[in-house]
């Protein structure tokens, strides 16, 4: 063909698509189409709708410490969106920590233990329990001694014979801070995790802080005196306050300046005053006798009644009192974080052929040893108590009543462990409530109107619905009983000369699940330290070569650790700042010493 | 029916074989290609794929832009001089200029709507304009005088050998050629507008003390400055690049004193601002940045930001090129020209960096830290693509179309010559 | 709600001497408003969270060196504010009834200049797309919208509650909120009672008491945007953290 | 070159029919109601208005579409004879399962509505907005933009939205015009979470 038709027939193509072009402008459909893709990035996929309905507050108690703040939850058709404190709340006040104000997110968390061998775990109890030698011994390890559950715990040790029930060592005493002029901390983080938050700083206004450690924590920071000691010289700094030995020995043992212990120690004698320690069996804690304090500040540690068929329980033992190598069978009820018993104290108790089950909804902590874990009910999902923390003077009863169902099949630790040992199956926290009625001490406060009624006026069913319903049962503050053990004498780490620098904790760390917002606090900002990262000295990092944010290795006894270093002239030379937590503790174990090298 | 390549290229004018000029494009094609896979991975995966941050949330791309656009100025303001003042030499570059320009801007344009969060909405600002933002401004203009680029691109390519064949073409060509200078007077116009607001975009930053600036009006000193040395650097950026393609081409394109005339405008201006530069500077020093409780000295405390880099920016960079460029006899030879044309433009684009990465970079509260930033390859590859991109638009307007009239005349008298010795083959 | 309503200037008071930089408030703050948890390519220079606590030292080495905890939200610049008109699209504004300066993610296309203008540096952009792991999206807040992937976001006084205040209001046919009503998650959550909120307008509200106090001050008071966030402390080296940079002897902060 | 300028006129007119007869339907997707719900024969037969079933909770948010139990209330057995009634006891009330009903005036998640604000506080009708749904015998189809996911009713029925009536359309331009009416607009958050 020609080429000029060719031509006009293509022009003629080209004529007509630009007049459907110019007619298409003059249609709605090319700004309509504009407008949707704008619209479409709106919610283009995987951003979430949240649920709309109805919003009601819902009240329990806050499980992840013992603590136990009263937590008000903002629910939507019932399910929690958000967690606040309850104001009118007497220890708590309204407080919580960043912990407990995400509580509500870790029945979702990614790493939450989901499923376990439940069947397989049984079995091999039965095993071991029937199988189990002369000698050989069943135990329950309670990480959150001084709850109802832990009464099953002590009930069903006692119905097993060689049944030993075992726990963390609690303090036998409780400090009433409010009686307090002066308060001598030794390393107690008295503004970051000790206690109940809410009634550490209602009370903080009336007390003068003086902090004694290593390095500045968070306590530190905000107290009214920090003496900045070397590590490992608290009782030479103690004994001087206590006026054992001169000031001018002290300084030269701790590194702080005569003055400031002498005006600390003014401070001491010019009012009532109590000495705290990070341990709270810490032989510093002996020194309160001196100071008066017993019966006053420091006071017996008081729970709330139990039935009188409890009575026939088990007592309460720490590790280090199960014979070696005989436990057969070791129950860990993981299930709330709570004192961490490093790994390197268990092992050398178990029997050749041990079984140990781990009741848990984290594998950070003894899931890594342990042969079954067994996922454990996480808080808002289980039904507990709270035995009283430190910091609670009178007797309390509260119930953290599950705000959600478990979102995965989930075994209850405390069935289970009454189970194994034939104990009636029960709701020993409703048999704990009646008994705490029958005796009508005490005052019954309810969160929804804030008012609070003397047991007496209250039915055993109200009692009961209040607990569950967003409650709290406090007993009336009788006479204040000295308590009977302080501290114990501890063994002194054996100082190595191949780990120069001293482990501190510069965070409050427990084991278990945290929120993943509290990615936060961690990586999207640097407020806490993250588990894989240390602080040391500009001087320690010149000697081993290392530079701030540089990979290295956190050396000690038992082991090594990947980490990530920080270099910080506010951190004194022959320390390494960690964050606490189950692998800290598994790493230290008793000798705080470590050291860092280059990886 | 079959391309040929032959047919397309203007009557009198040689370039290389096909072969060769496939063999030039085809690296670029390829970086080309890899850019855009890299751009493509920011707009699908999100900004996450960058090194940009929180603080560092202007990075590679924003100073790419300023500184093509700056060089780019060369389009409007060859245009300016030669259908405003009539300074004639200048046609034998202004397709060239245009070109650039083009190239430059929409290159811009394209790394722009790479660095945007949410590039679907971009067209919010036309809808819902924000009049008091120096962006809007900035948006408007630049797109508004990229349509006067391409209006003006348009001759150049109908006058295409090919194209001319359709008459309607040539019609329009002949139309479009009427409204030149009303084109050039729009764009001038526009360019001086965007110029000035890019320079804007940072003078108004009053939480930024080291780029607020007090200004005249409603604008910031950084607004004249901008334009200033857009203005400045656009010549000498043209001298570059067709000194540039002079080589690259081996063939010779423009008269020298075509050189000499962009050389010398190029230099004036370049005083000026360096006069204008160095009294803002000044003020800034003694006034306005104390005023909002900064001392001046501290932004130079902050390695490697010391104040070499002022230096260099107004007397290494400034004043230099711009004295070599008024001296006659420096200007005489292309060596000293190109020189002085080259670091006039490192400057601008050195003044570009300063505003953006340096400014960012400073902190602004006592206890927040000095940050760095070094893009990712992700950015890098996107800004190559720009690159690429400019090459190959104006190796190909280069190709088939007559950037530079006076090139066939120049070939005619060196025919002359080449009685003597065999004519070298243009690499085009 | 309407034009006869008095005209309120919502501000904070912080008590520096008071905040042990627990980050109650940062997770109360991530909570209230939907902000989703870092992915795992997040840290410090790339989260998004509304409130954020500094570590402040003096810059002295120890024993010498004490720490304080300096939360930073946005400033609620009260004069020309910096991010609003810089912004090409009206995505930012500032509401003359109550003083907040408001971002609107669905408006904005994410050219970040409001993060370059703001001094504080106190807006967030989101370089990822929201992600919560599979189940904790039921414990979204029905009250605020989640933001997409390339839009910036900011603190607003948690005004999802001001809109709750609002509603609960308008039920009892008044057009007032109850101040008692709206309170911000961070100041709610604080648990030493560092943060206070009120309306600066009101000189008999606490904040207005706070912001009045000699040790009272503002960050880059100089720049002169009139910010609504008024600090305190009764420690100098505290108060000086308000003036500009002080280049030598500051090292990184710890992370 | 007659050719020409047909060519170029049909294309034109092809591309009018498109965009203004066709776009408009093959927009939107249809989906219908799962149950046969008569808002007439409920304001006239039980002589309900609207606030009966569209109610406030205490906390003055809005309830929106009411849930089965609110009819249950009533419809626990068969009131009438009516064959939807049957059928929807059958399928709902009895295995009492929730019906799905589509809401034809959701706003998108980020716009924050206070229909007690407007009720209560502004004595809005809510024929002003919703139009006479109250008074239809049958649920219109549910129509709904696959693209930005919204209800036909949010943008309004013209697709290029000429000549519209105050109720016909749900965008933010529809309350703004009325708020301006008003001098009631203040800022983005004002209606905006």
């Amino acid at each position: 063909m020609s080429l000029p038709q060719m031509t006009t027939t293509r022009r003629n193509l080209l004529k007509f698509a630009g007049g459907g072009a110019a007619g298409a402008l003059l249609t709605p459909a090319p700004w309509r189409l504009i407008t949707d893709t704008a619209l479409w990035s709106e919610n283009w996929p995987g951003i979430p709708r949240p649920a709309r309905g109805e919003i009601r507050a819902r009240f329990t108690h806050c499980t992840l410490c013992p603590a136990g703040c009263a937590v008000r939850a903002r629910c939507v058709n019932g399910q929690p969106v958000s967690l606040a404190g309850v104001k009118p709340h007497p220890i708590s006040h309204g407080a919580l920590c960043p912990w407990g104000i995400a509580g509500h997110h870790l029945p979702y968390h990614p790493a939450r233990v989901r499923q376990g061998p439940v069947k397989e775990a049984l079995a091999a109890v039965s095993r071991a329990i029937s199988q189990r030698g002369a000698g050989e011994r069943i135990a329950v390890l309670d990480l959150r001694p001084g709850r109802t559950v832990s009464w099953t715990y002590r009930r069903a040790m006692a119905a097993i014979d060689d049944g030993i029930y075992l726990a963390p060592r609690q303090p036998a005493y409780s400090i009433d801070l409010t009686e307090a002029q002066t308060v001598v901390s030794f390393g107690a983080p008295l503004s970051d995790g000790w206690g109940t938050p809410g009634n550490v700083f209602a009370a903080r206004a009336n007390f003068r802080l003086v902090q004694i450690e290593p390095v500045e924590t968070r306590t530190a920071a905000l107290a009214d005196v920090w003496l900045p000691i070397r590590p490992g010289t608290e009782t030479a700094m103690a004994a001087a306050l206590a006026g054992e030995t001169t000031i001018a020995e002290a300084a030269r043992v701790t590194g702080v300046k005569e003055e400031a212990i002498g005006a600390v120690k003014e401070a001491i004698a010019s009012g009532p005053a109590v000495v705290l320690a990070e341990d709270p069996a810490s032989p510093l804690m002996n020194w309160n006798a001196r100071l008066h304090a017993l019966g006053r500040t420091v006071v017996a540690r008081r729970e709330a009644p139990i039935p009188e068929a409890w009575k026939k329980a088990a007592p309460v033992n720490e590790m280090a009192a199960a014979p070696d190598r005989a436990i057969r069978l070791l129950l860990i009820d993981e299930s709330l974080p709570g004192g961490y018993v490093p790994w390197q104290d268990i092992q050398p108790k178990l029997a050749a052929d041990a079984v140990v089950v781990v009741f848990s909804s984290s594998s950070e902590g003894y899931a890594r040893h342990a042969q079954y874990v067994l996922p454990a009910p996480v808080y808002p999902e289980a039904a507990e108590d709270i035995g009283p923390a430190i910091d609670t003077v009178a007797a309390v009863f509260r119930i953290a009543a599950p705000l959600i169902a478990a979102v995965v099949p989930v075994v209850n630790p405390g069935g289970l462990v009454a189970r194994i040992a034939g104990l009636p199956q029960t709701d020993p926290l409703r048999e704990r409530a009646d008994a705490i009625h029958k005796t009508g001490r005490g005052m019954l406060l309810s969160y929804a109107d804030g008012k609070s009624t003397p047991m007496k006026e209250v039915t055993a069913d109200d009692f009961w619905k209040t607990l569950n319903q967003g409650g709290c049962w406090m007993d009336s503050t009788g006479k204040k009983a000295a308590p009977h053990g302080l501290g114990r004498s501890v063994t002194s780490p054996t100082p190595h000369d191949d780990l120069p620098l001293m482990v501190v904790a510069a965070e409050v760390r427990r084991g278990g699940l945290e929120s993943p917002l509290m990615s936060k606090l961690e990586r999207e900002s640097n407020l806490r330290m993250t588990a894989n990262r240390v602080v040391i000295s500009p001087a320690d990092a010149r000697s081993n070569g290392i530079e701030s944010g540089g990979r290295c290795v956190l050396e000690t006894a038992c082991g090594r650790l990947s980490v990530v270093a920080t270099v910080d002239a506010g951190v004194p030379a022959g320390v390494v700042e960690v964050a606490g937590g189950p692998r800290m503790a598994d790493l230290c174990g008793a000798s705080q010493r470590a050291r860092v090298v280059r990886a | 029916m079959v391309f040929v390549d032959k047919e397309f290229i203007t009557r009198g004018l040689r370039r290389s074989s096909t072969g060769r000029f496939l063999l030039w494009i085809l690296p670029w094609v390829a970086l080309l290609g890899f850019g855009l896979y890299c751009a493509g991975l920011c707009l699908v995966k999100g900004l996450n794929q960058t090194n940009m941050d929180n603080r560092f949330v202007f990075g590679l791309w924003i100073f790419l832009d300023l500184t093509v656009i700056a060089l780019g100025a060369g389009a409007f303001f060859t245009g300016f001089l030669l259908y405003i003042l009539k300074v004639e030499e200048l046609r034998s570059v202004i397709n060239s200029a245009v070109v650039i320009g083009l190239v430059c801007y929409s290159g811009a344009m394209a790394a722009l709507a790479v660095d945007v969060g949410q590039p679907l909405r971009s067209w919010f600002t036309f809808w819902y304009p924000n009049v008091h933002s120096m962006l809007t401004e900035v948006t408007f203009c630049i797109s508004c005088y990229l349509t006067v680029l391409l209006i003006e691109y348009l001759p150049i390519v109908l006058r295409n050998r090919k194209l001319h064949e359709v008459p309607s073409f040539l019609v329009f060509e002949y139309e479009l050629h009427k409204v030149t200078y009303v084109l050039a007077g729009v764009g001038t116009f526009l360019s001086f507008f965007h110029q000035g607001s890019l320079g804007g975009l940072y003078g108004v930053l009053r939480g930024r003390p080291f780029a607020f600036r007090e200004g005249l009006a409603v604008w910031p000193s950084t607004f004249f400055l901008f334009i200033l040395s857009a203005a400045a650097v656009g010549p000498s950026f043209i001298l570059l690049t067709t000194w540039l393609v002079e080589k690259l081409s081996r063939k010779r394109l423009v008269r020298p004193d075509v050189f000499r005339r962009l050389a010398s405008i190029s230099g004036l201006l370049l005083a000026v601002y360096v006069l204008a530069k160095a009294v803002d500077t000044l003020i800034w020093i003694n006034r306005t940045s104390p005023g909002t409780g900064f001392q001046a000295w501290q932004y130079y405390s902050w390695k490697p930001f010391g104040t070499w880099i002022l230096i260099a920016e107004i007397v290494v960079f400034g004043l230099l090129p711009a004295l070599v460029m008024l001296t006659p006899r420096l200007r005489a030879h292309t060596g000293w020209l190109v020189t002085a044309a080259a670091m006039a433009c490192c400057g601008v684009a050195l003044n570009r960096f300063v505003m953006t990465v340096q400014t960012l970079a400073l902190p602004t509260l006592s206890f927040d830290s000095f940050l760095s930033y070094f893009p990712s390859w992700q950015e890098i590859g996107t800004f190559l693509a720009v690159v690429a991109y400019g090459v190959l638009v104006y190796s190909f307007s280069f190709r088939y179309f007559n950037l530079f009239p006076e090139e066939r005349e120049l070939r005619l008298e060196a025919a002359a010559q080449e009685e003597a010795e065999p004519a070298l083959a243009g690499r085009y | 709600m309407t034009a006869q309503n008095r005209v309120a200037r919502y501000g904070m008071s912080i008590d520096i001497d008071k905040c042990n930089g627990c980050g109650a408030c940062m997770m109360a703050c991530a909570v209230e408003n939907n902000i989703p948890p870092a992915p795992e390519a997040a840290n410090d220079r790339r989260g998004v969270t509304w409130i954020r606590v500094y570590k402040v030292d003096n810059h002295l080495a120890y024993p010498e060196r004490r720490t304080a905890f300096v939360p930073v939200l946005c400033q609620q610049c009260g004069h020309d504010t910096p991010c609003v008109h810089v912004c090409p699209q009206q995505a930012v504004d500032v509401d003359p009834q109550t003083g907040i300066v408001g971002q609107m993610p669905e408006r904005c296309l994410g050219c970040r200049y409001c993060m370059v203008a703001c001094p504080y540096h106190a807006r967030y952009f989101n370089w990822w797309d929201p992600k919560w792991p599979a189940g904790m999206e039921k414990t979204l807040n029905p009250d605020v919208a989640p933001r997409m992937r390339g839009v910036v976001e900011k603190c607003n006084f948690c005004h999802g509650r001001w809109h709750a205040a609002q509603q609960k209001a308008a039920a009892a046919g008044q057009r007032e909120i109850d101040a008692a009503d709206y309170v911000p998650a961070c100041v709610e959550a604080c648990p030493t009672g560092a943060l206070r909120f009120g309306d600066l307008a009101d000189s008999s509200t606490e904040v207005a008491q706070d912001a009045a106090r000699p040790e009272s001050f503002r960050l880059l008071e100089k720049i002169g945007t009139e910010p609504k966030i008024h600090y305190r402390s009764r420690r100098d080296w505290v108060r000086e953290i308000a003036s500009a940079p002080r280049p030598e002897g500051k090292d990184g902060l710890r992370g | 070159m007659i050719g020409g300028k047909i060519a170029f006129a049909s294309g034109m007119l092809l591309a009018l029919a498109g965009g203004w007869l066709a776009f408009p339907r093959i927009l939107y997707q249809t989906r219908p109601q799962p149950v046969n719900f008569s808002h007439k024969v409920h304001a006239e037969k039980a002589g309900a208005k609207c606030e009966d079933c569209h109610s406030f909770r205490d906390d003055g948010t809005y309830a929106g579409i009411p849930t089965l139990d609110k009819c249950s209330g009533c419809h626990a057995a068969a009131m009438g004879t009516t064959a939807e009634e049957k059928n929807f006891i059958d399928q709902y009330v009895t295995p009492s399962r929730e019906p799905q009903w589509l809401s034809y005036a959701r706003q998108p998640e980020n716009v924050y509505f206070s229909h007690i604000a407007h009720v209560k506080l502004g004595h809005v009708k809510c024929e002003q907005c919703h139009g006479n749904e109250g008074g239809t015998g049958a649920l219109r189809p549910y129509q709904q933009d696959p693209i930005s996911g919204y209800s036909r009713d949010i943008w309004g029925r013209p697709v290029s939205r000429i000549a519209l009536r105050t109720e016909g359309g749900m965008k933010m331009d529809d309350c703004v015009n009325c708020h301006r009416r008003q001098g009631l607009e203040y800022s983005c958050l004002g209606c905006h979470k």
